[in-house]
């Protein structure tokens, strides 16, 4: 019973490791686009994070838990919410205090102060885009988590 | 007109009960270093307060503001004027006496919960006497509902199902009519925007409709139920499962004084003796205070039990003092205001006696007390002066102010007045001369077997009579203070302005009405 | 009358079938005893709602904004594509509390043994009884 | 150029959520020292809402432009005196509640101490956000911060919770769902999401009947989150069975942070001429009242200590709305305006809190959840018990705690506007109030357990809860008293009398 | 033409929320919702907001589609009654 449901995977499992680096690249694309086009750090990190999803269903939980440790969706949901709310007081520090919070124009990574601001939005979006997929994820697990792990083995 | 004078001294009397019950507290697990934390507070709080005697007795008044401020014209601050030092007086002296009482009798029958009882004692004074000194209704307030709460474990003190119950009564009773009492105020509030006692009254004709300040005077002496005036007397005696010093605190000193007081305030120095009759208020409750004088005469007679009949009796003796006031003649608030301290001093006499009766013999009943005169003499005779004080005997303090009330009634010119009073006496009489008669005349029954209340009696011998006040080197603290307000009570009839009280008085209704 | 309804329809059929699909949300919610089913409910209701906020940016584009002169007087000038962004934000909210109420639900599910809401108060009920004390 | 203090609103809310992931992190490695880091912040917070306050009596609101974005586009963080007053009260109770909870939790919930202190610190955020936004939309989104991290933190208990939190999910979303409506109905007649703005473009609508649709979603979706009483069936069950400091939390605080959205919403959007037109806040006062009356009696009927306390919130939730009900008509002096519903925020909190926390102690020590089961109780918890009394002394308004003055001031305000009906149903109320607390300091003190007497002065069995428990219960019971004095001392006024100046209530000096 | 696709769409979207809302199998229900959402992406992309579009696309027809039927996995696939 067990090895043929594995062979009847086959297909699907060929077909979603093909899927998902495209998924990814596209959420990528998602995230990075956000200021100009439709899409954006949120979107991008669902979408991302529904690479994920594919892969649990696909396999089972204990291989997406291997690929994605709690330990680590744990810390890079916090790094993303750091990179997001932290790149906000930089603006603040880096400015002495002129400029309000989330004001990225001043913080200089270029000269330009248009740029700058481009350029904070991007990593803004960046920062949301990793603590979604991360926390999408975990969500995911918590949700799909303990009863397959008893029941699948 | 009155001068006024700044001083710390309300604050420091006040301060005194407040501070000994954190270092009752404190000192829970030392029983004598706790209750001589109570006595030294007593004893400086009466020093205190008897010091501002003779500047109060030259027409001025002794203020101490804390707090101003918050409602325009209300400053929640301390005024010690005539009227009110008289209650601070006697209910700071009479603590002393009662904590020194208390410690016989609590040791005694070995009572539990000593530090809750001590703790609440002092703040149940704390209450009483800030009562006394407040500048306003507001501050009156405050310190009457700290005064209601803080006796609730005292009179619940016993813990069993009765005394809960009666805890229950007490608090229902009383905070309610506290909330009457805050409406009462808060409405006077809105009216005049002050809330100050003033020698003439701040309530006049004008400040409001005729309907509206007799509903409003209802409200108030709905608030100051403490006073127990007829149809709301039942938590009184209810109230007598307490300890008997508590039932001394709450019956001659604090609680119902309080009350009395309160009203007193109300008719005197809130709506003033004029508009009281231009409202035709004095007669209505002067009406009130026959019908209870007489009414709880009458229960009294029907009691069995010492400590219930004697509560009756403190119903009908507070009803004198509310007739006193509300004759509106200069003698009758004269007898009133003297009756405040002198039946004070009386009824403990009388409940000190009650409660050393109880503790030495274990009994609580009038017709077990057969031939006790014998075995209790001095406790029998300190008990015959106070009921005679009751029933207005002259060498006893009783006999002036009823003379005054007396006088009062005749002022006011209205002869049934008089009568009532006289009835009201006679039934005083009526309903102690028994007692006096078992205790003296009536021999010990041959086999008596003690009842067996609470299991703590002290054995008594039947047949033999014996000094039960000197058997034992404790009774003294029980037998010292008893002995101690018979005797004032004597002397208040031969001195009446001792601890300046008539003085005083004087000087509260030459404010009031201009004179005598 | 029948003119004035279907200009009325023809104008503001957004707004119509957004409260169409509120009260079917809301029917879910109160109605079914199902907790998935609340939570579908939920999910239409919210949903409903953003539709309401997106018909209102698109009503503005065809008519003027409501701004008189005076207020373009002061500076203020009124053209704003913000309900976008705030129904995005909307939308991460939803699904927020939809994450929240699922998990709820499981764990529901494992101590109760069902999602019905009456039978789980049954059960809260029946053990409160046999332990007169709160099912804890 | 902007002073170091207007940066701290935002940096309140940024610390918050940055602390949040801390402890998330660090939790991985060292879960003891999660609690610090979350003392710590909280501590940070309350001393920055001081600066704050300070700032705002002296020099006047704070205007904050995320980001350097001019409002009506951009996001603004405004702090005026009523979002001091209100945030210090907030997180005041927050660090009670968290220096509480160290024990508690270890107790409680042995194995999910990071993920709670997570979201506790992220309730704490929302709560903060919302109180401090200028920005309507901005409010929702912190509301439902919140009020996620409150359904989890509610569940966190299992069992009974998990229905307890469902419900108030379920009816806590329709509430903000129909807040986002009443958003978006004044968004479509004003096209501006800042509170300042809106108050500028509304009054030519006044009489549209679209802005009158939203202000009536407005108060019905905050009158579920705020528990007014035909909508507080969630509160009692959510309030019971959450672990006791998230109870002191939602009591104390939450629901008092919608009455203040919709204060903010009423007076700072539509504005005064417009609650004038309708007689809403008539009607809010007899809702009020209804209020009042029915979680007192319901809280007659408990057995649950907590479920009691819960229904008494449902009654102070009546006060405070009556107050705010009266706010429009009763303008003279001390308790005009809004005095006595801010009043009774502050005070509410500090007696609730402590009440909260006391029940939590007791189910820390021996597991009591009955009043019954409380027999004897003073003996072996004397400083809880005696903190429970107080606080419970307060709530019944005995002078001088706090509830005294807050009932006093409604009272005067009942009177002011002549409706006796209300001093009535307010004097009546503290008279159930102490028909319900009576009954538990009865049986803490005056009753004994089975086969008790024999340990009368045996002071052995003291079972006091742990310093850390005992410090927050004792500090807030005693605040209870202290505050009350300074209430009526007038000193926390001058915060108020600019609340209403700036909404224009109560008497123009 | 728009309009036309507009109507069909909003028709369709109601049709789908009924039968969301009254289907006995909770993982139809589930699977309808996110057709729901999907139909309502669809409608925002028709009214230009494309932004939101992708949003309810990503995030209501997707995630919460995943998250219910993840955590229908755990518990019964029938609503009794």
């Amino acid at each position: 019973m067990n090895s043929k449901k594995e062979e009847e995977n086959v297909v699907i499992e060929t077909a979603s490791r093909i899927m998902i680096p495209f998924i990814q690249l596209f959420a990528l694309y998602v995230i990075t686009h956000g200021a100009l086009g439709p899409g954006g750090g949120f979107q991008g990190g669902v979408v991302f994070a529904s690479s994920y999803f594919l892969y649990i269903v696909v396999f089972n939980i204990i291989e997406g838990k291997k690929r994605l440790p709690e330990s680590v969706y744990t810390t890079l949901s916090s790094t993303g919410l750091c990179i997001y709310a932290g790149v906000g007081l930089l603006s603040i520090i880096l400015s002495f205090g002129m400029a309000q919070y989330l004001n990225y124009g001043f913080i200089p990574f270029t000269s330009h102060f248009e740029k700058n601001r481009s350029l904070g939005i991007d990593l803004v979006e960046i920062g949301v885009g990793i603590t979604v997929m991360a926390v999408m994820v975990s969500i995911f697990f918590d949700l799909a988590g303990k009863e397959k792990k008893d029941k699948g083995e | 007109m009155t001068l006024t004078v700044e001083s710390i001294k309300p604050a420091l009397a006040l301060a005194c009960p407040l501070l000994a019950a954190l270092l009752i507290l404190l000192s829970s697990r030392r029983p004598n270093l706790r209750e001589s934390w109570t006595l030294i507070a007593g004893l400086f709080q009466f020093a205190i307060i008897l010091s501002m005697g003779p500047v109060i007795l030259l027409g001025k008044t002794v203020a101490f503001p804390f707090l101003t401020g918050v409602l325009p014209g209300v400053d929640f601050g301390l005024k010690v004027d005539a009227f009110g030092l008289i209650f601070a007086i006697t209910s700071s002296f009479l603590w002393i006496l009662v904590s020194v009482f208390s410690i016989g009798y609590m040791r005694t029958l070995k009572e539990h919960a000593q530090t809750r009882y001590y703790f609440c004692f002092a703040l149940a004074i704390f209450g009483a006497v800030g009562v006394a000194l407040s500048k306003n209704l507001m501050t009156l307030f405050i310190f009457y509902e700290i005064l209601t709460i803080s006796t609730y474990p005292l009179v619940a003190h016993e813990e069993s199902p009765e005394a809960l119950f009666a805890g229950r009564k007490y608090l229902a009773y009383l905070l309610t009519s506290g909330v009457f009492l805050l409406a009462a105020i808060a409405l006077d509030y809105s009216i005049t925007g002050t809330t100050d006692f003033n020698p003439g009254g701040h309530l006049t004709l004008a400040s409001a409709s005729r309907p509206f300040l007799m509903i409003l005077f209802l409200l108030f002496l709905l608030g100051f139920m403490k006073a127990a005036y007829i149809p709301f007397h039942s938590w009184l005696p209810a109230a007598m499962v307490a300890p008997t010093p508590v039932s001394a605190l709450l019956h001659a000193v604090a609680v119902v004084k309080a009350g009395v007081f309160g009203v007193v305030r109300i008719v005197c120095y809130v709506y003033g003796t004029n508009t009281m009759q231009e409202l035709g208020l004095g007669v209505m409750l002067a009406s009130l205070a026959a019908v209870t004088m007489i009414g709880a005469s009458l229960f009294a007679i029907a009691q069995d039990n010492l400590k219930k009949r004697l509560a009756y009796s403190t119903i009908s003796q507070l009803s004198y003092i509310l007739f006193g006031v509300a004759l509106l003649s200069p003698m009758g608030v004269t007898g009133a205001m003297l009756h405040i301290p002198l039946h004070g001093f009386m009824k403990i006499t009388l409940f000190l006696c009650a409660g050393f009766i109880l503790a030495a013999s274990g009994k609580k009943n009038i017709s077990e007390m057969a031939g006790i005169g014998r075995t209790m003499p001095v406790t029998m005779l300190a008990f015959t002066i106070g009921a005679l004080g009751m029933c207005g005997a002259p060498p006893v303090a009783g006999f002036i102010s009823k003379w005054y009330l007396g006088l009062g009634a005749i002022q006011s010119g209205q002869m049934i007045f008089l009568a009532i009073l006289l009835i009201a006496s006679l039934l005083d009489v009526v309903y102690f001369f028994p007692l006096i008669r078992t205790a003296f005349f009536e021999t010990m029954p041959s086999q008596e077997l003690l009842p067996g209340d609470r299991g703590k009696t002290v054995p008594v011998f039947p047949g033999k009579p014996q000094r039960l006040e000197a058997s034992r080197s404790i009774y003294f603290l029980m037998f010292l203070p008893l002995s101690i307000t018979a005797l004032l009570s004597m002397l208040f009839c031969l001195f009446p302005n001792l601890f300046y009280i008539l003085g005083l008085a004087r000087v509260a209704v030459r404010d009031i009405l201009g004179g005598l | 009358m029948v003119e004035w309804l279907t200009a009325e329809i023809s104008s503001k059929y957004n707004y119509w079938v957004s409260i169409l699909l509120m009260l079917i949300g809301f029917y879910a919610i109160i109605a079914k005893d199902n907790l998935i089913k609340k939570i579908i409910g939920l999910s239409i209701f919210q949903t409903a709602i953003f539709l309401f906020y997106i018909s209102l940016g698109v009503v503005r584009k065809g008519t003027a904004p409501i701004v008189s002169e005076e207020m373009i007087l002061k500076g203020y000038a009124y053209v704003n594509p913000l309900p976008h962004v705030l129904i995005l934000t909307a939308i991460v909210v939803a699904v927020a509390t939809t994450a929240v109420a699922l998990s709820l639900i499981i764990r529901l599910y494992e101590e109760y043994g069902t999602i019905e809401e009456t039978e789980i108060i049954g059960a809260i009920k029946r053990k409160e009884a046999d332990q007169d004390r709160p099912a804890f | 150029m902007t002073s170091f203090v207007e940066h701290l609103p935002i940096l309140i809310i940024a610390i918050s959520l940055f602390s949040a992931l801390t402890i998330l992190v660090v939790g991985w490695f060292n879960n003891r020292s999660c609690i610090f880091i979350f003392w710590l912040t909280l501590l940070a917070q309350f001393i920055m809402s001081l600066f704050i306050l300070n700032h705002v009596l002296a020099y006047g609101p704070i205007h904050y432009w995320l980001g350097g974005w001019k409002p009506p586009w951009g996001i603004e963080l405004v702090v005026d005196s009523l979002n001091a007053y209100i945030l210090i009260i907030l997180l005041f109770l927050s660090l009670a509640c968290a220096i509480y909870s160290k024990s508690n939790i270890e107790h409680e919930l042995p194995g999910k101490r990071v993920s709670f202190y997570t979201l506790f610190q992220l309730l704490i955020a929302g709560l903060c956000g919302v109180t401090l936004t200028g920005d309507i939309f901005n409010m929702f989104v912190f509301i439902e911060i919140f009020s996620i991290s409150a359904y989890a933190l509610i569940a966190a208990r299992g069992k009974i919770a998990l229905k307890a939190s469902f419900t108030y999910l379920i009816l806590g979303s329709i509430g903000t769902c129909f807040f986002l409506l009443g958003i978006g109905f004044l968004y479509s007649i004003t096209g501006s999401l800042n509170l300042h703005d809106l108050s500028i473009l509304l009054p030519p609508f006044y009489d549209n009947k679209v802005v009158k649709a939203a202000f009536v979603f407005f108060i019905v979706g905050l009158s579920i989150k705020m528990a007014l009483f035909p909508f507080h069936t969630w509160l009692p069950d959510a309030h019971a069975f959450a672990p006791a400091e998230i109870s002191a939390m939602l009591s104390g605080i939450m629901i008092e942070i919608s009455t203040y959205v919709f204060i903010r919403v009423s007076f700072s959007v539509f504005t005064l001429e417009f609650l004038k037109l309708l007689p809403v806040f008539d009607i809010l006062c007899w809702v009020a009242v209804a209020a009042i009356l029915m979680g007192s009696v319901m809280a007659i009927t408990q057995v649950n200590l907590k479920r009691m306390l819960a229904y008494s919130s449902v009654a102070n939730m009546g006060y405070i709305m009556l107050a705010v009900g009266l706010s429009l008509s009763a303008v003279e002096s001390p308790w005009g305006g809004l005095n006595p519903a801010l009043m009774h925020i502050a005070n509410h909190a500090l007696m609730k809190g402590c009440l909260f926390l006391a029940a939590g102690a007791f189910i820390y020590k021996a597991n009591l959840w009955n009043i019954t089961e409380f027999r004897g109780l003073a003996k072996k918890m004397p400083y809880t018990c005696a903190a429970f009394v107080i606080a419970a002394i307060s709530m019944i308004g005995i002078p001088p705690s706090v509830g005294f003055v807050s009932k006093l001031y409604i009272i005067m305000a009942s009177i002011e506007i002549k409706n006796y009906f209300f001093v009535a149903v307010l004097l009546i109320s503290s008279l159930l109030n102490l028909a319900y607390f009576w009954r538990v300091i009865e049986t803490m003190y005056m009753k004994h357990e089975e086969g008790g007497r024999s340990s009368h002065g045996s002071h052995g069995t003291s079972e006091e809860i742990p310093l850390g428990m005992l410090i927050p219960i004792l500090l807030l019971s005693s605040l209870c008293i202290v505050m009350g004095i300074v209430w009526l001392g007038k000193v926390p006024i001058p915060v108020l009398d600019q609340v209403n100046l700036m909404f224009g209530l109560g008497k123009v000096p | 033409m728009t309009m036309l696709i507009d109507f069909a769409l909003l028709f369709l979207v109601i049709i789908i929320a009924i039968a969301a809302v009254t289907l006995k199998d909770l993982l139809s229900a589930t699977l309808l919702l996110g057709a729901y959402s999907f139909l309502m992406a669809l409608i925002w992309v028709g009214m230009q907001s494309v932004d939101v579009a992708f949003m309810e696309a990503s995030v209501g027809a997707g995630a919460t589609t995943a998250f219910m039927i993840a955590a229908l996995s755990r518990m019964t696939r029938w609503e009794k009654k």
